[in-house]
């Protein structure tokens, strides 16, 4: 049955559309269409989880499991769980708006292009549906190589520095992760996800706690670059600004962030706990570091990319305070960021394809003469900012009132990111929308959006309202994989308040509002 | 009567490498290598290794080295420049060289009682004997050196050839 | 239970929202108009409709359409609440705001963007409404930050100014850090509570006296606070308000003076359980609601522009309020906001309508004389001028001296506070009569006959540019048209007697409106045990006794502010009627203590100086440069150097000299055979 | 009656001188005649363990090293030949076009 | 029965005759290239014996010179697909009137008849003059481009100091005579250990290790080697760089592993440092390189130390490491030079890192073909080379080897800069003020030969388990080290039932 395999039809599915791109004629517009119908394929396939989904089970599902090389015991095991079955949905649900948005901007060496582009879907689903550490690891370093190819390849400016800095940024660290891997894997004799939470859980290895300490670590460091984290975060603005949006819109957040949550906090509780102050307070430099410095820039990429660096650290806040609503808003915050921060992304890159420069001091006055877009723009900020009702509160909120109660001075201080975020949101809208009509605006006719564009948009900015309305649709399947990972006295509703001693004491003294 | 052998052909052995060593004409240097080679065939003797000294002059002296001469005479080697291109073979390379004689005669003499005594005419190898073992165990890598040749015959006419 | 599908109320005016947004640019300019009138209309006459139905319900009544957030450790619901409060607000949005829709549809006629102003009027209303049906804090906070986002898109209306889109800009960052304070007072409420819903949280505190002055709940009340001097703009957060004028001029009134900024009050009303346990944040409340009104009140008297004089008249009655609050009087404080409605609606209104009047000038020292080309105008603008001013019997004197008297005797009050209040109310007079003096009285000083459309260069509209030179229009000062004229006559109507409802019992009225309120606000009383478990625990301050006042007393004050509202407009009729002069007199010889007022004691500079320079500098040389520069791509590029550095020394092997490269080889192979020997390797390797 | 290691010892200076010599002489060809010294000392200590085991094998090892040499010097005077064809020079140390 | 058991050699062999006396009877102006097919026939046939002899039951043959097995079949495979490789790329290469054809294809089968006896020769004569024959006929082939100024070069280089090498080598064989009065591999391994002169041995293997560090340039015995890949023409390197390496490194393991394991406790700390200072060198030498055939060569020293690596884990899984990287180097190490002798010619027209840019314009199948290869040599998962490096790794790590395994990962990651601004080069945008450079169309070897290469190098990385099996066939021919393949893991029996 087809949907025995609906795992492997989903992550594999891409790849082969990449083979065919490959054989396809360079004419016309063959290869986007074929591509489009390919991610659009994958999308649909992937609608097939979320709607058989089991909700009421926490484990994983749809799972497939065989062995893939006997020795080293490396098993073929894929699987979804609440977790990872959004961040599946994300990427599918991405593909075809980064086809769409590649139409133009891409226009020579599409066929590279697209085959990359495939190439790296197959990698990020990969990435979450794999169930076996080696599996794991070779999707998640798969998915470098297209992203540095694509960035040489097509950054404007740099390209070729940038995507070798993204490369050795990741890939660096990536080494010492499959240090610990292969490490846990002499101490365990498994790669299998499952089983190494178990024996790590069962404590009878008989390793040092330093050691686990350290493989902790590798796995950490790997996971936070990519993520980015604070200190960590060099590659991503050179990135942001030279990759095609389409790659732009994936290159952060969601694979490290998933990989934090499935690895660090699933095979290193105690671990991740004892790490968990220095991640916190990295994570709070983060939201102001990133809110600041997005303030302090020209360029409307670069921004964007410390505006995601602000936001993600939201999700690095919420996952290190170990309390079950912030984790739930921080995997909500991870989906968010790919939805809306890919969405900012996909506007500024209209506007390059308008007016070619990224510079914000050129432009001006451009609301009364792209109105639509104008409008997407601000919707889009809003989210990013986190307006209620849009899903970019959803996510805040969660993270930071679930995380409250366990450092309320962190997450008081991490708080104040939100005016930072409106600060340069507004300003930012400000200075391209607002104002009289720059020299470059008024000397270059420009239409304003057309029906790829808006075919490109609109699914977002609905699915940007939709999240921020219709939020336990989506939070139900990750409630349940988060309720595992949590501080048990998380789980449970009643909170802090202190009981009051004398009450018991007293004859029960019925409370009556006299009118 | 073995030890004044040893002393002298042994002295002649390094007296004519390091008259290689210091020699600055080629043909000088392959005289001394020649004298070399001849005193160990005396030596291989005293060892009892008589197919071996006569092969030694036959081969070595008579034909690689008549080869190298030839060479030098073909392309009229003159006296070789003291030209300074390496620092490292005085700076590493000489120390190092210097570190291998002592290890060597170092461990050999200190250890010299774990070896046993040559004495002449004790343990002489009939090239009979010889030709046992080489002609029967170890046919294959005789036959095998047989593709050496040829490569070399290959080599030496493909490299040495004259351009057209 | 009866449902009344309260979600209804706020959803009509996200459909006119998204109906003029999507299709209104495209469409007809009269269908534009009806969407949105339709889209203030219903609700109002949903409100009607519930107001019948009121007497017939159990109050709170509370309804739930929907799961919004859901974890396992916390809820959130889409609740609606009605009760007293929610409907005096509904009554007041929906009213005001129809109102001033009506009046939109002639003062906005020629604008270009006519049909996104009426979507995001009506977005407001959605938002509004939202604010104050919502049930738990959370959806509140919907409503909350929407307003503010209809509010920076109004005020950014006219988005090719500059200074209008710095305003709308600013108006957002500063109410965020208003929701700032929100946000933390929700995050202490989930962590004490573990729900944002209002009557768990509520009944939960009501049962617990023991928390009489408790830690957690004033710093609570206190973070709650600083979200409504945000939105209700009081010190410190009030710098936006007076900017937020760059909107057109009905924003100014249905946003700025009559709705969203009391969204602040209404907080304080509606969560007064908790203020009630925490005496110490009411204090806050009442010092910060009377220095505001007073620090504006004299800002006020030194402003030219007329709609500035009326935003910081805004921020001045907004101050009355907190104060009505701060000692515990909400329903004073929620009365004053009604009646603070209709009269600074009508303010603003009346004053668009001179603005209109005169082809879009706002400078008062241009104005003057046109009481009579603009009759309609000056009299219901007379009528608010009264009212504000405090003049019995209408309905600025009634709520204004209810909040006096009740400072006056609460004892959360003070007479501190009170004689604050009413030394404000003088400046109020002042300021106000000044204002009416200056556009009604005197010459025209306006330049407008002779020069006729000249003056339009600083205009929130371009009404006079751009229409076409019809009669009555463009030309001249003139009328306004009826649809203006009628919510100004409303509205003026209800500026006069809308103080009837709560007619103080002190001066032989029933205050109605205060015990119709009573059972939504009334301060948390304590039964016999509670009170003892009170003392026990030590907590002090218990709230609410009755007040220790009297009819006496009541009569006494009300004559008094009386006064003291007939001295301020003496103060302004000498000064700007019979010796117009004086003013400039004053001005020159106190020099220092105008400048300080007139310069709005220099706050925006001291913001700007204090807080948004440095925070400008930190990002942009210290975090930009500094850190990320120098130290994060620093070190990348030090690693990049030094990994190239030592390649270079690798590359320093490779001579290309054979004899160099024997001579490394037989090193390390000398070394090699001596260490493999002596066995130093196996000492050498880290396991 | 020699000890064996004697001839050790000879052999290791025949190798060390050998290596010295490749390290010094700048002539190709001289270069060339270091390692057949170096070969030719490690062939004494072929025939000293021979002697030493009483085994047949270690002598015609040292017969095979003699081919082997051979052959090598075939090849290798080739290759200088060649070299000095392309660079006109024997000097070893002038034959370093290639570095870094 | 004797002569089966050396059937590949003898193919290789006829085949080389062959040729050469083709070569000899052609007309002068007559193209060689039929000459290559004839060779590549050769190959073919000698692939064909070499995993036909995997039927074969193992054992010795000549007096116990050579022993057939899992292991020497194992890398007779790889030895004959490599010279296949090599001579197709050779094909493609070179004009029709490229000089000396004839005997380059002769010197390459002549050249891999001593590989596959270094791989199978169980006496250390044999070895040696296999040795020799895989060395000599390198050196020859090195200097095959006699017109360039740097050919002659670097086989002169490669000659003095493989030579000086060799004498090492033979030292040390001749100290291990001294010490066992025997040079055969099985005698050894029986009876080495009884030696009561072990320090012998001990300096005898370090003299070994030296001799057959400089074969597989490990550092610090790898100066030769980018001057000597820079000069040889590329098809030659392509042979050069994977072939004797795989064999030198047979070798070694049939020494350390199969000869002297009880002397563990010496070599592993020295095959340690080896393993750590060439990749160390390696990486950091290849990081300023701009010429990319030496960026390659310093790649290959690193590569050295990776595959010591698995030496040094002293277990049935180092060795079928090994054996297994062995592998996955030579296709992706044959495969990148296939690109560079097309791309850059038998005369290297191509040579600097930017001359390579844009090559993806000109031929997207070569700059294709050319990123596969680097991210394998990269070690990107889904290829030979990661999988490879895995395996190394994971041996290292289950024998305890930590700080090795963290080294090494960490060279890895360096290495990736200098693969991966090839990799950039070849699909940037080529220099506007470039020459406009000409690629010849790929000939029909080129295609065979790239499709061998990748496919090989795909195969290794998704489906590795044949080659895997494979070369832990080959492992459990060493009786002797003790340490069992790992059992499978705890749990196991749920893995199957889960589903």
């Amino acid at each position: 049955m087809l949907t025995d395999r609906i795992l492997t039809l989903i992550t594999f599915v891409p790849i082969g559309g990449a083979l065919v791109v490959a054989l396809l004629p360079r004419r016309g517009r063959v290869i986007q269409i074929f591509t489009l119908l390919v991610t659009l394929l994958t999308f649909g396939l992937s609608l097939h989880l979320p709607v058989h989904f089991d909700y009421a089970q926490h484990g994983f599902q749809f799972v497939e499991n065989e062995a893939w090389v006997a020795n080293p015991a490396i098993r073929y095991h894929l699987g979804v769980d609440g977790l990872s079955l959004w961040l599946v949905l994300l990427t599918t649900f991405l593909a075809p708006i980064g086809v769409l948005v590649s139409w133009r901007a891409i226009e020579t060496r599409t066929k590279e292009f697209y085959f990359l582009f495939l190439l790296q879907q197959t990698a990020m689903i990969g990435v979450f549906v794999a169930l076996d550490m080696i599996l794991y690891y070779g999707f998640w370093e798969l998915s470098l190589v297209p992203m540095a190819i694509l960035i040489a390849m097509f950054g404007p400016g740099k390209g070729r520095q940038a995507a070798i800095k993204f490369f050795l940024y990741t890939f660096l660290p990536s080494a010492l992760l499959l240090v610990a891997i292969l490490w846990l894997y002499a101490k365990t004799g498994t790669f299998e996800f499952s089983q190494l939470q178990s024996l790590l859980a069962s404590g009878s290895l008989g390793v040092s706690s330093t050691a686990l300490a350290w493989a902790s670590l590798a796995f950490l460091v790997a996971f936070a670059v990519k993520v980015p984290v604070f200190p960590l975060h060099g590659w991503l603005a050179d990135v942001i600004q030279e990759a095609p949006t389409a790659m732009a819109m994936v290159v952060a957040g969601k694979l490290g962030l998933y990989s934090i949550f499935r690895f660090n906090l699933g095979l290193f509780p105690a671990q991740s706990r004892a790490i968990a102050p220095l991640m916190i307070a990295l994570a709070v430099i983060g939201i102001l570091y990133g809110a600041l410095l997005a303030l302090a820039q020209s360029d409307m990429k670069r921004l964007v990319a410390y505006s995601i660096l602000g936001n993600l650290s939201f999700c690095i806040l919420g996952i290190f305070c170990f309390a079950l609503t912030g984790l739930n808003g921080a995997v909500f915050q991870t989906l968010n960021e790919g939805v809306t921060g890919g969405a900012l992304l996909v506007l500024v890159s209209f506007l390059y394809e308008r007016y070619g420069t990224y510079d914000m001091s050129l432009y001006g006055g451009l609301a009364g003469k792209l109105p639509m877009l104008a409008t997407l723009y601000v919707i889009t900020g809003l989210a990013l900012v986190g307006l209620p009702l849009l899903n970019g509160f959803v996510g805040e909120f969660l993270v930071l009132s679930g995380s409250f109660p366990v450092h309320p001075a962190w997450v008081g201080v991490a708080t104040l990111g939100v005016i930072l975020s409106a600060s340069y949101m507004l300003w930012m809208v400000q200075r391209i929308f607002y104002g009289q009509p720059s020299p470059l605006v008024t000397n270059r006719v420009s239409m304003d959006l057309n029906a790829r564009e808006h075919l490109t948009l609109w699914p977002m900015a609905v699915l940007m309202l939709a999240m921020g309305v219709l939020s336990p649709y989506w939070i139900k399947a990750i409630d349940g994989a988060m309720s595992g990972l949590a501080n048990p006295a998380s789980l449970s509703a009643t909170h802090a308040v202190p009981t009051p001693t004398l009450r018991a004491a007293l004859p029960a003294a019925p409370v009556t509002e006299k009118p | 009567m073995h030890l004044a052998l040893f002393i002298i052909f042994g002295a002649l052995c390094v007296a004519g490498a390091l008259n290689l060593l210091f020699q600055r004409h080629p043909i000088n240097a392959a005289l001394s290598l020649i004298v070399v080679m001849s005193s160990l065939s005396v030596l291989y003797l005293l060892l009892g290794a008589e197919f071996l000294a006569a092969a030694q002059v036959i081969v070595y002296s008579g034909a690689i080295m008549v080869l190298f001469t030839f060479v030098i005479m073909l392309l009229n080697a003159g006296k070789e420049d003291r030209t300074h291109g390496s620092k490292m073979a005085y700076i590493a390379g000489i120390p190092g060289a210097a570190i291998l004689l002592a290890l060597l005669a170092y461990i050999f003499l200190s250890r010299q009682g774990a070896f046993g005594q040559a004495r002449l005419g004790e343990y002489m190898v009939s090239t009979a004997a010889l030709s046992q073992v080489l002609f029967r165990n170890l046919l294959l890598p005789f036959e095998v050196t047989s593709v050496l040749i040829l490569i070399a015959i290959l080599g030496a006419v493909a490299l040495a050839r004259k351009e057209h | 239970m009866t449902d009344l599908h309260l979600w209804i109320l706020p959803i009509i005016p996200f459909a006119g929202f998204l109906v003029n947004g999507l299709v209104g640019r495209r469409a007809p300019k009269p269908v534009v108009t009806t969407v949105a009138l339709i889209g203030s209309l219903l609700p109002a006459l949903w409100v009607l409709n519930l107001v019948v139905h009121f007497g017939s319900l159990t109050l709170p009544h509370i309804e739930t359409c929907g799961t919004w957030i859901a974890t396992s450790g916390f809820h959130a619901n889409f609740s609606f609440q009605l009760d007293q409060l929610t409907l005096v607000m509904l009554c007041v949005v929906t009213g005001v705001g129809f109102l001033i829709h009506v009046y939109s549809v002639g003062y906005m006629a020629e604008e270009e963007g006519y049909w996104r102003f009426f979507a995001y009027m009506n977005l407001f209303l959605f938002f509004m409404l939202t604010l104050v049906l919502a049930e738990n804090f959370l959806l509140m906070f919907v409503g909350w930050e929407g307003v503010g986002l209809a509010s920076y898109l109004l005020i950014g209306f006219y988005y090719h100014r500059d200074s209008a889109a710095n305003a709308g800009k600013k108006a957002f960052i500063v109410n965020r850090i208003g929701d700032f304070g929100f946000l933390l007072a929700m995050f202490l409420l989930i962590a004490h509570f573990g729900t944002l819903s209002f009557s768990a949280i509520f009944n939960n505190v009501a049962v617990h006296p023991e928390w009489q002055g408790a830690g957690f709940l004033t710093a609570i009340a206190l973070f709650l606070v600083l979200g409504a001097t945000g939105k209700s703009a009081q010190i410190p957060l009030y710098v936006w308000l007076p900017d937020a004028m760059e909107g057109p001029t009905p924003v100014s009134a249905l946003i700025h003076a009559a709705t969203m900024v009391t969204a602040g009050v209404y907080m304080i009303a509606r969560t007064h359980v908790i203020f009630d346990r925490a005496p110490v944040a009411l204090m806050v409340v009442a010092i910060i609601g009377v220095a505001t009104a007073f620090f504006a009140a004299t800002v006020g008297m030194a402003q030219t522009d007329i709609k500035r004089v009326l935003a910081y008249s805004t921020v001045s009655q907004l101050g009355y309020m907190f104060l009505g609050c701060g000692v515990a009087a909400y329903s004073a404080g929620v009365f004053h906001l009604v009646t603070h409605a209709f009269f600074k609606a009508l303010l603003f209104l009346a004053a668009g309508s001179v603005i209109h009047a005169l082809g879009g000038e706002q400078d008062m020292r241009v104005m003057g004389g046109l009481r009579t080309k603009i009759p309609v105008t000056f009299w219901t603008m007379t009528a608010a001028v009264f009212a504000i001013s405090g003049f019995p019997p209408l309905a600025g004197f009634v709520s204004k001296d209810e909040i006096l008297y009740q400072a006056f005797v609460s004892p959360h009050g003070g007479k501190i506070l009170w004689a604050i209040g009413l030394l404000t109310a003088g400046l109020t007079s002042f300021y106000m009569f000044r204002l009416w003096y200056m556009t009604f009285f005197g010459e025209n000083r306006a330049a407008l006959e002779e020069h006729g459309a000249a003056v339009h260069a600083r205009s929130d509209t371009r009404l006079v540019v751009e229409a076409d030179p019809r009669a009555g229009h463009g030309h001249g000062i003139h009328e306004s048209p009826k649809v203006m004229l009628w919510p100004l006559i409303i509205l003026a109507i209800l500026s006069v007697i809308g103080g009837w409802m709560g007619w103080p019992e002190g001066l032989g009225g029933g205050n109605w409106f205060a015990h119709f309120l009573a059972p939504a606000v009334k301060a948390v009383h304590l039964n016999y045990e509670q009170a003892a478990v009170a003392l026990a625990t030590g907590a002090a301050n218990l709230p609410n006794q009755a007040p220790a006042g009297s009819k006496q007393i009541e009569i006494w004050l009300a004559v008094l502010s009386t006064l003291v509202a007939l001295a301020g407009w003496f103060v302004a009729h000498w000064m700007y009627y019979l010796r117009p002069g004086t003013a400039d007199r004053w001005s020159q010889k106190m020099h220092g203590l105008y400048a300080l007022i007139v310069n709005k004691y220099w706050v925006d500079e001291l913001y700007g100086a204090v807080i948004v320079a440095p925070v400008l500098f930190l990002a942009r040389w210290v975090l930009g440069v500094l850190i990320d520069r120098a130290v994060i791509d620093g070190g990348g590029l030090a690693a990049g150097y030094s990994a190239q550095g030592f390649g270079a020394l690798v590359a320093r092997i490779q001579s290309g000299n054979i004899r160099s490269y024997a001579g490394w080889l037989a090193f390390f192979a000398a070394l090699l055979l001596a260490a493999a020997y002596f066995g130093w390797f196996a000492q050498f390797v880290p396991r | 009656m020699i000890p064996i290691a004697w001839y050790l010892v000879l052999s290791a200076i025949l190798f060390s001188i050998g290596v010295a010599a490749f390290l010094i002489k700048r002539n190709i060809i001289s270069v060339f005649m270091s390692i057949e010294l170096m070969l030719n000392a490690v062939n004494l200590a072929f025939v000293a363990f021979a002697h030493e085991w009483r085994q047949v094998n270690g002598q015609i090892f040292v017969f095979f090293v003699m081919v082997v040499a051979a052959a090598e010097a075939a090849v290798g005077l080739a290759i200088i030949i060649a070299i000095f064809r392309a660079r006109n020079t024997l000097n070893v140390d002038q034959v370093d076009l290639m570095k870094l | 029965m004797n002569a089966l058991r050396i059937l590949p050699e003898i193919v290789l062999t006829v085949a080389g005759i062959l040729v050469m006396l083709a070569d000899a009877t052609m007309a002068k102006a007559a193209s060689r290239k039929p000459l290559g097919w004839l060779a590549v026939l050769g190959a073919l046939a000698a692939l064909g014996a070499s995993l036909w002899q995997y039927s074969l039951p193992p054992g010795t043959a000549y007096f116990d010179v050579v022993r057939t097995d899992a292991f020497s079949v194992f890398f007779h495979v790889l030895i004959a697909g490599i010279v296949l490789a090599a001579l197709l790329i050779t094909l493609d290469s070179v004009s029709d009137t490229t000089e000396g054809l004839g005997e380059l294809f002769a010197l390459m089968l002549f050249g891999s008849v001593g590989m596959m006896f270094m791989t199978c020769a169980t006496e250390l004569l044999l070895i040696f003059i296999a040795l020799e024959i895989s060395s000599i006929s390198t050196y020859i082939m090195a200097g095959f481009r006699r017109k360039s100024a740097k050919s002659p070069e670097s086989a002169l280089k490669y000659f003095l100091l493989g030579s000086f090498a060799t004498a090492f080598f033979l030292y040390g064989i001749a100290l291990i005579f001294g010490a066992t009065g025997s040079t055969s591999i099985d005698f050894l391994a029986a009876h080495a250990a009884a030696s009561h002169t072990p320090w012998l041995l001990y300096v005898g293997l370090a003299m070994i290790v030296i001799g057959l560090g400089f074969k597989v340039s490990a550092a610090p015995f790898h100066v030769w080697t980018p001057d000597v890949y820079e000069g040889a023409p590329s098809p030659v390197v392509a042979l050069m760089s994977t072939g004797p390496k795989a064999a030198a490194f047979a070798v070694l393991l049939r020494i350390v592993y199969g000869a002297l394991p009880f002397l563990h406790a010496h070599w592993v700390p020295i095959l340690w440092w080896l393993a750590v200072l060439s990749m160390t060198i390696g990486n950091l030498g290849a990081l300023r390189q701009r010429n990319v055939k030496r960026m390659l060569a310093y790649s290959s020293i690193a590569h050295a130390g990776y595959l010591l690596v698995a030496f040094t884990a002293f277990s049935a899984d180092g060795i079928a490491a090994a054996s297994f990287y062995a592998v996955s180097y030579a296709a992706m190490n044959v495969g990148i030079f296939a690109v560079i002798s097309h791309a850059g010619g038998y005369d290297d027209r191509l040579t600097l890192l930017d001359d390579y840019r844009g090559l993806a314009y000109r031929s997207p199948l070569l700059g294709g073909a050319m990123a596969l290869f680097l991210v394998s040599l990269i070690g990107i998962p889904f290829t030979g080379g990661f999988f490879g490096k895995f395996y190394v790794f994971a041996a290292a790590l289950h024998s305890g080897l930590v700080w090795l395994t963290i080294i090494g990962l960490v060279n890895s990651g360096i290495a990736a800069f200098y693969y991966l601004r090839v990799v950039t080069a070849v699909y940037a945008r080529p220099a506007e003020t470039a020459p406009v450079m000409s690629i010849p169309r790929p000939s029909l070897p080129l295609l065979i030969a790239l499709f061998l290469t990748a496919a090989t190098t795909l195969v290794l990385g998704i489906v590795p388990q044949n080659v895997l099996s494979a070369a832990q066939a080959a492992a459990r021919t060493y009786s002797s080290v003790s340490q069992p393949l790992p059992t499978p893991a705890p749990g196991s029996a749920m893995n199957t039932a889960s589903r």
